[in-house]
């Protein structure tokens, strides 16, 4: 050791005693200083605050675990859940249910406006085909199911407000969860149902200079002037397009909807859903439109769906290229048998593609 | 209090009726007599009665193009049907604690709804074209269509049943359900039991004679 | 009468999952069901935090509002409880939750979705207090008993808290307080509408040591 | 003394058809679905479209009798007076449909999905109708001459025997007639011994060249059975008792039935039945014979068959008699790739004029319409020449021919095989 003097003991002591005091001041003030603060409302950072705030306002750059299996589990939060139940609650029920009854209004409206369309020239007798077995068929089985379809989705989204207060409870929810599972089960055939009408009604049905005129004249509808028309008029075609696109969009967005098995998270199944309901409430609009004009808007109009055969005359308001081609091919005013063996035998083609149009010849050009 | 009757006295009595039903008929085909036939044969009836039994389930060589609807069709619904029938997981719950005293594998979820919508659509199908088509239409009887729809309500009545938590729809399945029975023996539905015999008829008879049905 | 919220403390939640055991044990849920469940965010990174997740009992329950057979109830504590006997297991309160609270038995009659099941505060349901069938369908009702939510009550770190809305807030204030840091009562905002209770105000702790 | 009803007596027709519903009737109803399937099978409804012409369509009397007489539902209604009861009516309406519309040619019993044979349903029908009187006048005059004077078409043994010495004169041979103990007994159809004698002729020589031991018999040479085609079974059963009775008398070993289908039909499976007892004979079909006689090398032919030709099946001699193999076999010594019709064999198309259709005026616009199925199978294959094995199949066919103004020429297989024989004595050359 060196030889350097040591402080004498006195001064070693004064020190040791200033340290000591310090220190106790310390350990007694330095807890207080929060208090302090937060008296005077200073705020310290908190380390997770910024990743809290990322939280709350739902923007996740955060990664999540959890141990739960749980497709949706890891989300802290549903970003999608408010604006999904706005979209339902606010817009579609109120607005989907104005445009349902807006529609009944109107063609009850055009109803009494218009009245019946009548066959003017009268009822000739002569019959003209129309639309195959097949085609019949098919069109009352994608009839059939959208019925259904609709009725029991209709049920679901508009029950608790019209339904609950006839039936009760107990009683709505039996109803509605028959309607679930009918709507459930049924969904998945719809789909086919589609593309048997693509396959059965495609032909005939594309879009031509025509139609814009037809659509022009308003297909005649107000004016007792008919617009000239082929086998579909611009207004079947928009209805057969309008079906095809809104029938597959509708199924694929029920398919996600009806199966929660393949880990489709709530944002797509929700997503899924608007889709789903938007079409539907256009696509019930609209077919009632289709309805009301199929039966009892326009005389003659619904046998061509039911026996198959049309009126000569009703031909010729409504299609009257058509009828010109039928008359070419020697095709009106035969009787139901003889239509069948020309069904079987002749270069017109009944089956299948059962558009009675003579072969190739494509209406309304 | 309705569902104890119907999966109740109701139940019974119309299984009975089924029962009892299905083979008084049979017996009243089978006691209208057949004379022997006392011609010489080429060759035995049975096996030609035992291939009809089963080469009727296609169709004719060369026949396919007029009769395609009704094979597509008609197999969708019976496939359907047989499977909705013995493999949906109630009706295999039902038949073991109710009839059978033994139950199997249920079908699995995909299956049944397959199964469901091939029975619903091949159903629709063909009742659509028994209305459309003037054969059909021509041909068909009162019973054939009502055949068609109470079947059709059963499949659809069961289907609203399927979440399995309300008894008003289980016991609307089940007052269905008793219908059918009741009705199956006096109707079109006997077809299911009576195609055997027509089958093996027909098949031996062809086969007496040397050819193939 | 009380408003009854849960809250849970990230900066206490050390993931034990012992909420979610308790949870499933008192309430004995069916497999795959969970009405509890601990997220854990930036696991193993510098700022990692947990949280135990479940219905939060909303005031304004978009559950509630989008239920197309009306089957949920709010109970005088403000709780979210719902009607089983009702509910068609449609699947839209799982849309509109925010915090992914309804669960479905994922094998339902034939994998449709069965009829929803989640958190109820350990309240049960609408059948008489203490029932079997209560039981049955809604597992414990604990409430009933004067018991708070197993959940809460098995935390170690008391980083869930469950009850009276204010004295919950008071504990959390304290602790904030203390802990000197800014409002993070995270779900609150979402669940309850009102902005988090800033630190610093009014400093009356009157369920100081409730702790 | 046999009579053919002509006068109307429904209740007769009723009782007659109540006896009718046997086990197979009865299963075959209850089987019906009324799918319709078969209507795409039968000949008239393809080719009018008319879907009375659907073949379960065609016995919905013995349906509706079943129905009410023999359902629950059909007795209950009866009970309290519901529905309604068979009327005259009905029979008159459906006399059409019971014969017009139907050759029994059996193709809808091929294809019903529940296997009910539709042509043995109509075929019991027909047994009401005809006793009821709502048979058609064509079919009535034709049972009442077989008979009265042996033959539908009036032959009488004279005809015969004028047209066997006309075949001596040709051919030089001996036509054997009542020999003892012969071992085949040949029955003719009456068509065969007016319209194509050459037929009798070309036998004559395949049988001189085979060496085979035939005959024909002066007490029953007549095949054809008007019994059969009218329904009528009292009558059929004594139109086979004769031939029974005559080759039972001669003692042969078997009895040939010609090329004629419902004679098949009627000799060799209705006709145990119809007399009720085993035949103490076998009956084979000319085709059997020649086929067997080919296989032991008897029937020697040289020289193929030129002509572009094809084979017509007799629904009743195919589909419904089962020859099948043989008349193939046969021709394929002359012709050894002729081409098949589009459906064949069992499956075969009708002439349209089978089951007693052809002898049946009102019937003759619509078995012209029928014949253009037939028509189209034929262009599909554009040949010259139809060979078959019905004499009534040919005589349908050349009318149908002649009336859509087709050039095609129709033979007997027996007469094609004649031409090619190897034997002394060839046929005089066509001219």
């Amino acid at each position: 050791m060196s030889d350097i003097a040591a402080p004498s003991p006195r001064l070693r002591y004064r020190r040791a005693f200033r340290i000591s005091v310090l220190l106790l001041a310390f350990v007694l003030i330095v807890p207080l200083v929060p208090y302090g603060l937060a008296a005077t409302g200073v705020q310290l950072t908190n380390p997770g605050a910024d990743l809290w705030r990322e939280v709350r306002q739902r923007v996740q750059p955060y990664e999540a675990t959890t141990q739960v299996k749980d497709i949706d589990g890891a989300a802290l939060i549903n970003t999608w859940g408010e604006t999904w139940r706005e979209f339902r609650s606010d817009r579609l029920v109120p607005i989907g249910g104005g445009i349902l009854l807006g529609t009944l209004g109107l063609i009850a409206a055009f109803y009494l406006i218009r009245g019946r369309i009548r066959i003017e020239g009268g009822r000739s007798g002569e019959l003209v085909p129309r639309f195959s077995v097949n085609q019949r068929v098919v069109h009352w089985f994608a009839a059939g199911l959208f019925v259904i379809l609709g009725l029991t989705g209709l049920v679901l989204l508009y029950g608790r407000y019209v339904l609950i207060p006839l039936l009760g409870p107990e009683g709505f929810s039996a109803t509605a969860a028959a309607c679930k599972e009918v709507h459930n089960l049924f969904g998945p055939i719809f789909p086919f149902a589609i593309v048997g009408l693509m396959v059965l009604f495609g032909r005939g049905n594309r879009f031509r200079w025509l139609d814009v005129k037809w659509f022009i004249k308003a297909g005649g509808l107000f004016g007792h002037r008919i617009a000239d028309s082929g086998y579909y008029n611009g207004g079947q075609k928009t209805w057969f397009w309008m079906t095809v696109l809104f029938g597959l969009l509708i199924s694929i967005s029920g398919l996600v909807l009806d199966f929660p098995l393949f880990g489709q998270g709530r944002e797509l199944m929700a997503a899924a859903h608007v889709v789903h309901a938007v079409i539907a409430v256009v696509f019930i609009a609209a077919s009632l439109g289709h309805i009301y004009i199929g039966t009892l808007g326009m005389e003659g109009a619904s046998e061509s769906m039911t026996r198959g055969y049309v009126d000569g005359n009703w031909a010729k308001e409504h299609h009257n290229l058509w009828y010109a081609e039928m008359e070419k091919a020697g095709m009106v005013g035969v009787d139901e048998n003889a239509l069948e063996e020309v069904r079987r035998h002749d270069d017109i083609d009944f089956r299948g593609f059962g558009s009675p149009l003579p072969k190739g010849g494509d209406t309304g050009h | 209090m309705f569902l104890e009757f119907v999966e109740g006295p109701l139940w019974y009595a119309s299984a009975a009726i089924f029962i009892f039903g299905v083979s008084l008929r049979l017996i009243e085909v089978l006691t209208r007599g057949m004379p022997p036939d006392l011609s010489a044969p080429r060759g035995p009836g049975w096996p030609g009665a035992l291939r009809t039994l089963f080469s009727r389930s296609w169709t004719a060589e060369g026949f396919t193009r007029g009769a395609t609807f009704h094979l597509v069709a008609g197999y969708m619904f019976h496939i359907g049907l047989f499977v909705l029938l013995l493999f949906a997981a109630p009706h295999v719950v039902f038949l073991e604690e109710r009839v059978l005293g033994f139950g199997w594998t249920p079908a699995p979820h995909w299956l049944f709804i397959l199964a469901a919508d091939l029975a619903f659509a091949g159903l629709a199908l063909l009742w659509l074209r028994r209305v459309m088509h003037p054969v059909m239409r021509k041909i068909s009887t009162f019973d054939d269509h009502a055949a068609a729809i109470l079947t059709f309500i059963v499949m659809f009545t069961g289907c609203m049943a399927l979440l399995m938590s309300h008894e008003s729809l289980r016991a609307i399945h089940m007052l269905t359900v008793c219908l059918l029975l009741i009705y199956f023996p006096f109707s079109r539905l006997m077809h299911a039991f009576t195609f055997f015999l027509s089958r093996g008829f027909t098949g031996a008879a062809m086969a007496r004679k040397g050819v193939q049905a | 009468m009380a408003r009854m919220k849960f809250f849970c403390d990230a900066e206490r939640c050390i993931e034990c999952n012992g909420c979610v055991t308790a949870c499933k044990n008192v309430n004995e849920v069916p497999w795959g069901i969970n009405r509890r469940r601990v997220v854990t965010i930036n696991d193993g990174k510098p700022g990692e935090r947990s949280l135990s997740v479940a219905c939060m009992h909303c005031s304004d329950a978009p559950c509630m509002a989008v239920c197309p057979v009306d089957c949920f109830y709010q109970t005088a504590d403000g709780l979210v409880l719902h009607d089983k006997d009702i509910c068609i297991g449609c699947g839209y309160c799982f849309y509109a939750c925010p915090f992914g609270a309804p669960q479905f038995p994922t094998e339902g009659a034939f994998g449709s979705r069965g009829k929803m099941d989640k958190c109820t505060f350990c309240a049960g349901g609408p059948e008489a207090d203490g029932s079997a069938e209560e039981r049955r369908k809604y597992g414990a009702n604990r409430l009933a008993e004067g018991k708070l939510p197993a959940c809460a009550e098995m935390c170690a770190t008391k980083a869930l808290l469950a009850g009276d809305a204010d004295v919950v807030a008071d504990i959390y204030r304290e602790r904030v307080a203390y802990r000197g840091a800014a409002g993070m009562q995270r779900g609150w905002g979402v669940a309850y509408g009102k902005p988090g209770v800033q630190a610093g105000k009014d400093m009356k702790g009157k369920a100081a040591g409730k702790d | 003394m046999l009579t053919v009803q002509t006068e109307h007596d429904f209740d007769r027709g009723v009782a007659v058809l109540r006896d009718q519903i046997d086990t197979k009737v009865a299963a075959y109803f209850s089987s019906c679905v009324h799918c319709g399937l078969c209507a795409e099978a039968c000949l008239f409804y393809t080719e009018t479209g008319d879907p009375r012409y659907t073949p379960i369509y065609k016995v919905e009397p013995m349906r509706r009798l079943w129905q009410r007489e023999h359902t629950f539902l059909g007795k209950l209604g009866k009970a309290l007076g519901l529905g309604s009861d068979l009327t005259a009516d009905d029979f008159a309406n459906w006399q059409e449909m019971t014969y017009d519309s139907c050759t029994l040619c059996g193709r809808c019993s091929m294809v019903c999905p529940v296997g009910n044979d539709i042509a043995y349903m109509i075929r019991r029908q027909r047994e009401a109708f005809a006793a009821a009187g709502y048979s058609p006048e064509g079919l009535q005059g034709a049972s009442t001459r077989a008979l009265e004077i042996g033959s539908p078409m009036g032959v009488t043994l004279k005809t015969l025997k004028a047209q066997i010495d006309h075949v001596e004169e040709a051919t030089g041979l001996k036509v054997p007639l009542d020999v003892q103990g012969a071992d085949y007994m040949l029955l003719l159809s009456s068509m065969e011994v007016v319209n194509f004698p050459e037929t009798i002729e070309s036998l004559t020589r395949i049988f001189e060249s085979a060496g085979v031991s035939w005959t024909l018999a002066s007490q029953a040479f007549e095949a054809t059975n008007s019994g059969i085609q009218i329904g009528d079974s009292k009558i059929a059963a004594e139109l086979v008792g004769r031939v029974v009775r005559a080759a039972e008398e001669l003692g042969v070993k078997s009895v040939v039935s010609p090329e004629c289908g419902h004679a098949y039909m009627a000799i060799r499976w209705d006709g145990p039945n119809l007399i009720g007892r085993p035949y103490r004979f076998e009956v084979v079909h000319i085709l059997e014979l020649l086929d067997q006689l080919r296989a032991e090398g008897r029937l020697k032919t040289e020289g193929l068959d030129d002509r572009r030709l094809t084979y017509h099946d007799p629904c009743q001699i195919a589909r419904r008699g089962g020859v099948l193999a043989e008349p193939r076999n046969l021709l394929h010594m002359v012709a050894p790739d002729y081409p098949e019709m589009s459906d064949t064999g069992r499956m075969n198309w009708c002439c349209g004029g089978g089951g007693g259709v052809s002898a049946n005026e009102g019937a003759e616009d619509l078995r012209l319409t029928a014949f253009k199925r037939k028509k189209r199978q034929l262009e599909a294959l554009n040949v010259d020449t139809l060979v078959t094995a019905c004499a009534n199949c040919r005589i349908v066919i050349e009318e149908g021919l002649e009336h859509y103004e087709m050039d095609i020429q129709v033979t007997g297989l027996t007469e094609l095989l004649a031409e090619h024989l190897v034997s002394p004595h060839k046929p005089t050359p066509p001219t």
